[in-house]
């Protein structure tokens, strides 16, 4: 047994997290907004593909790193810890894979960087739709490429997502494989919880620190017991997740029976634990953590924009038919 | 014990359901926190205050109706089920005019309720500072006498101020003795906007409205008439008003009635997974659950006991029973829920709750040390 | 609109908290435990006899005081408060008001006291079965009235219940008029909320006394803000789910459309409300609340029993129901 | 990363549940907080240590296994799956011997640690006192010099020691330097309750059990061989053993998964409402997590990374699971919850978990300053 990050894991994260804190901080979130300067989101995809990050979970003969999605998940949450506005964590958990496994033609573009491809989730929603060549579409039993329709952008709570709606999604087929698709769903459920993973921590890491300078009533208030109870519970909800991620990670890699169910009680896990730091960072911010000139609300709205597309009622019936319990007739 | 309306009161009920229905506009209202959406809400206020629905309660010669509490609340209900536009006026009318029922001068009260009612003058409040939030009694904002003038020369910043950019006046405390320590040497003091040496900067809140400001005083020269209540007396009377930002008249159960049944009708329209059901049905229950603790405190008010430090009690739950409400709604609208909308919208604005007029934490402390009489740290 | 108790109710009331804080201490909950003394119960038993509590809902001309359930509602808080080991509740608020309806000729001798009937719940488990003359039963469509099996006393959470069960439930009927039964139900379950808000009371005030008086870090523990707000949390459990119980009484005693509903959503306030303040009295009290020589336990066992037997689930439903919200289906 | 056994590590569980399959009594043992439970515990943890089984991780020569940290958890989770007994020599093997591994002379460790894992010496915890809880540097039990005599005399009244009147010996803290303030002038003494001036008294515990002892002691003479660490070093010492008994050795997850277990097959037992069932799969993932979040923290300490005050996240974690736990199946129960029964007595018994060992409150403080490094008061 050995749950540790092995070495070569900790150096990769280690070198995405400086590439983010360089080329992702919250003006460059910021730059995605409606009223923001997208251009300044180039360099950042540029320097994720220059690092090979697209074809992180690509066989090295097809031009990736060859790596699986245990190793994929500390870069996962440092995505999330960042909120990279753009489909970074889709392309290189979801996209790129499946091209590879497909053996798609379009997968050197997408290493690249030079084709940028979105996933499209629940009800045709299509985040960063408005920034993509192509977008992914995973119905129950086959995965399609299509056109994206890139206006009009839909107003959202999380103003970085570009988020559009796909009126078509024929487009072309990628594979009908049922094996291939559902290891796609799969592992976009597990980009999303690793990614709410990090944004809890971006949360509670600014959190701490503004709670330890915010002085009221003559001292800071993180020493007061209630701020302390609120964030030590925090943390706690972030801690317990983490590893049933990264476990959800190991199952699929190790193609494990159990992957699917360790995968939702990953969802179940993450996107509750990231709503709830999320209010507490709100709460222990006071009102400085409600106006939009802090940053906290960069990471806070992501937290709900990816939560929205949890349905953890679905991975709650997928836990229960596992387990094989009962429910009353209605 | 009768918890249905008197003919009276039902007649009242009656009279205010056909106006709203009449009256409220067809569409929605911009946001009252936008420029434009303020002035829109300020032609509604004047409309109310033409038919005397502004501020029911007040004496008939201030704009009122000499209202009964009861029928106060009943207007409430009535009003936030009809869909009616936010309340604009709400700085003025339910946070500044109580003090000025309980410490003001007959002139000011013969000067400046009218105008508040009939949305004339537009209040802000000017409670926190940079580094005066929770803690007001750490005020640092300065009142220096000009004796010469028969006046005050204000200095200092304001922020997290509601609408600020848009009102007409403010009202604050200003530290006047400079000696005294922290919540002492405080005054309360009426600010026109237009005064020379008044800046305001407005800026953006979560929910993506431009409702917060910041107010830059520099030498703001005010008269002796700006000064409500004593001088050096403003936490005493600022916290009167806090009672009553926190206390029943701020949130009248009408609000999260209305949401509930905005919720229920949500959810009649689609099939619910079992968990999403039982959030909805908790929802309502403790929508309802508010509107009778608010019932039996209104008793208790009209029996003469002044529900006092019990008004965090309501702080705390209303505060808390809003975000749950929206926050319900947005699971049962699933992916959808991140789209720009009322529910999201008012998601974000209900996470205001729990922080302003006092941070739930605050309202905890209150209740434990002056409801339940636990010692002080 | 008027929510206030009106002076006579008052009066009532602080009567019986009186005559229950002399006459049902701590020490005669003990003395209804296994291995107490139940002899002390008796005088309790006949002393609220006397002071015509039983009576209290039944009709002056038949033997009673006349009051309804909006008048019940604040005697019942102070049973709950003073965890009453006996059925008195039952009594006032089911048993004697339905023997009256049904012109059941027994009424005297249980108004007098010299009849002592329990009440069967759920499971047909019986509280205070040990100690009674006979046993109600109510089902969806029957009243009867059933000679006790007062043994075995099963061992149970409480002690202090004398908890037996029925094997034969059908005794003889009392009443098979729909409306008098389902009154009956509507009144049992009005008698556990009430009761469960008084208990919520008397642990809330003990733990508030406790926490003022035990001092650990050179203060006393009151003054730390984690005790602070579990016990401002508790409080506003109780102040909550109190006016929802009394206006449950009150639909029922003005026969209102809503009332079904209005006492499940009584139910489920106080069951909830109750069982929290336990838990935050037993954690603010630390080791001596876990002791059985300390009081609290008396109340807080009473608390889970009496929601053992709430069915919140059903409530729950009720009120779906009552709001006519579809589930999907399983 | 590997999350299954190593050919070695399944070799050591099969070997374990083999043997307890073998082993473990049919029909569950008395409760070990009774005075006959304990006593026919003490034979089943005979029966253990004969199979080298009672302290796998010790070294061989105290009767242990050399096992890893994982083989430890292997061997515990078989342990709870298995359905085995309490294990009444806990405070001896988890909390004590840890202490006496790092502090203890080699003398003390020979002499100790093998009767501790045979169950021939019993031991009993006297940290608390009727003035120090949640505080032990409040404790005032002293203990006195006795030159001439080459030893110490202890004073003092122990109280909540978890089955203190069934055990041989007790090991606490006592005040050697009464001028020294708080945590510092405390010594920790290892007291054999026969010793004369020792009184103990049995109370009862919320489950109904008589688990509790208070602990007098009225000038006990013990040899300088008594002390553990060194004089006026006691916190530090003690420190360490409550880290022991919060971290990872106290509540491994064995014990929930095997409870997750149990619950998940009374829900199958029975048609579920859907509140109900969510509430199993909740109870049930959450079991789970722990499990995950402990391979991840045993995976750390192998790298040589201690958990130190991160520890209290853990028991923040299994004590509320605990309860959780116990309170989802009482929900099934319906009615029957109310009736004496090994869900609810185990319900009783949860309710202890937030409060022994340092009180959730601490362990919030803990995590807050030492993990997140937030300010002291």
């Amino acid at each position: 047994m050995d749950f540790a990050l092995t070495e070569d894991q900790v150096a990769l994260r280690d070198t995405v997290r400086e590439l983010l804190a360089a080329q992702c901080p919250p003006d460059v979130v910021r730059a995605a907004w409606p009223a923001g300067e997208p251009a300044a989101l180039d360099g950042l995809w540029d320097a994720l593909a220059t690092m090979g990050v697209f074809g992180a979970a690509v066989p090295e003969e097809a031009g990736g790193l060859g790596l699986d999605e245990t190793d994929l998940v500390p870069l996962l949450e440092e995505f999330g810890y960042a909120a990279v506005p753009l489909p970074v964590a889709e392309t290189a958990t979801v996209v790129a894979p499946l091209l590879a496994a497909a053996g798609d033609q379009r997968l050197p573009a997408v290493l690249s960087g030079a084709t940028r491809v979105a996933l499209a989730g629940a009800d045709r929603l299509v985040p960063y739709g408005a920034r993509a060549d192509l977008v992914l579409v995973l119905t129950d039993t086959q995965a399609r490429l299509v056109a994206p329709e890139p206006e009009p952008v839909l107003p959202t709570v999380d103003g970085s997502r570009a988020l559009t709606r796909l009126s078509d999604a024929t487009g072309e087929l990628v594979t009908d494989d049922p094996e291939l698709v559902s290891s796609a769903r799969h592992r976009a459920e597990l980009a999303t919880s690793a990614q709410l993973v990090g944004l809890g921590r971006r949360m509670l890491d600014l959190t701490v620190e503004y709670v330890g300078q915010r002085r009221q009533f003559g001292v800071p208030i993180g020493s007061f017991q209630a701020v302390k109870h609120h964030l030590a519970d925090a943390l706690l909800r972030i801690e317990i997740a983490a590893p049933a991620v990264h476990a959800a990670g190991w199952a699929l890699a190790r193609r494990r029976p159990s992957r699917a169910t360790d995968v939702s009680m990953a969802v179940v896990l993450a996107s509750e634990a990231a709503q709830d730091v999320a209010r507490a960072a709100i709460q222990c911010h006071g009102a400085i953590g409600y106006t939009v000139e802090y940053d906290l609300h960069l990471y806070a709205k992501r937290t709900w924009a990816l939560a929205a597309g949890c349905d953890v009622d679905a991975h709650l019936d997928r836990l229960a038919g596992a387990l094989d319990l009962k429910e009353e007739p209605a | 014990m009768e918890l249905t309306d008197t003919p009276t009161e039902a007649a009242f009920r009656a009279e205010a359901r056909e106006w709203l229905r009449a009256s409220v506009p067809a569409t929605p209202l911009p946001s009252g926190d936008t420029r434009e959406g303020f002035a829109r809400h300020v032609e509604w206020e004047k409309q109310l205050f033409a038919a005397r629905w502004a501020a029911v309660s007040w004496p008939a010669r201030y704009g009122g109706r000499d209202a009964s509490l009861w029928e106060w609340l009943i207007f409430e209900e009535e009003y936030y089920a009809a869909g009616a536009p936010q309340r604009v006026t709400q700085n003025g009318i339910f946070l500044l005019a109580p003090t000025l029922f309980d410490f003001g001068t007959p002139a000011q009260q013969d000067l400046l309720l009218p105008r508040i009612a009939a949305a004339e003058d537009l209040w802000c409040q000017g409670w926190s500072e940079p580094e005066a939030g929770s803690d007001l009694a750490g005020i640092t904002s300065r009142a220096v006498r000009d004796e010469a003038a028969g006046g005050w020369r204000l200095t200092g910043q304001k922020t997290w101020t509601t609408r600020g950019a848009f009102c007409t006046h403010l009202f604050g405390l200003f530290r006047t003795d400079p000696a005294a320590q922290r919540h002492r040497g405080l005054t309360y003091f009426l600010v026109p906007l237009d005064t020379p040496g008044v800046t305001v900067r407005g800026f953006g809140r979560l929910d993506g409205d431009e409702g917060f400001a910041e107010v830059f005083l520099n030498d703001v020269f005010v008269s002796d008439s700006a000064v409500l209540g004593g001088v050096n007396e403003g936490w005493r009377v600022a916290m009167a008003t806090t009672g009553s930002e926190r206390g029943l008249t701020l949130r009248s159960p009408g609000r999260f009635l209305s949401a509930a049944d905005r919720l229920v009708e949500l959810a009649r329209s689609r099939r619910l997974s079992p968990r999403s059901r039982d959030r909805v049905v908790r929802s309502w229950i403790n929508a309802q659950a508010y509107q009778l603790f608010t019932l039996r405190q209104v008793s208790e008010l009209l029996a003469g006991r002044q529900p006092g430090a019990r008004s965090s009690l309501n702080k705390l739950f209303w505060s808390e029973l809003d975000i749950d409400l929206h926050a319900t709604a947005l699971d049962l609208l699933g992916p959808a829920a991140e789209l720009d909308g009322p529910w999201s919208r008012g998601f974000l604005f209900a996470l205001s709750g729990p922080i302003y007029a006092g941070t739930n934490e605050i309202q905890r402390n209150i209740v434990a040390e002056r409801v339940l009489g636990l010692p002080r740290a």
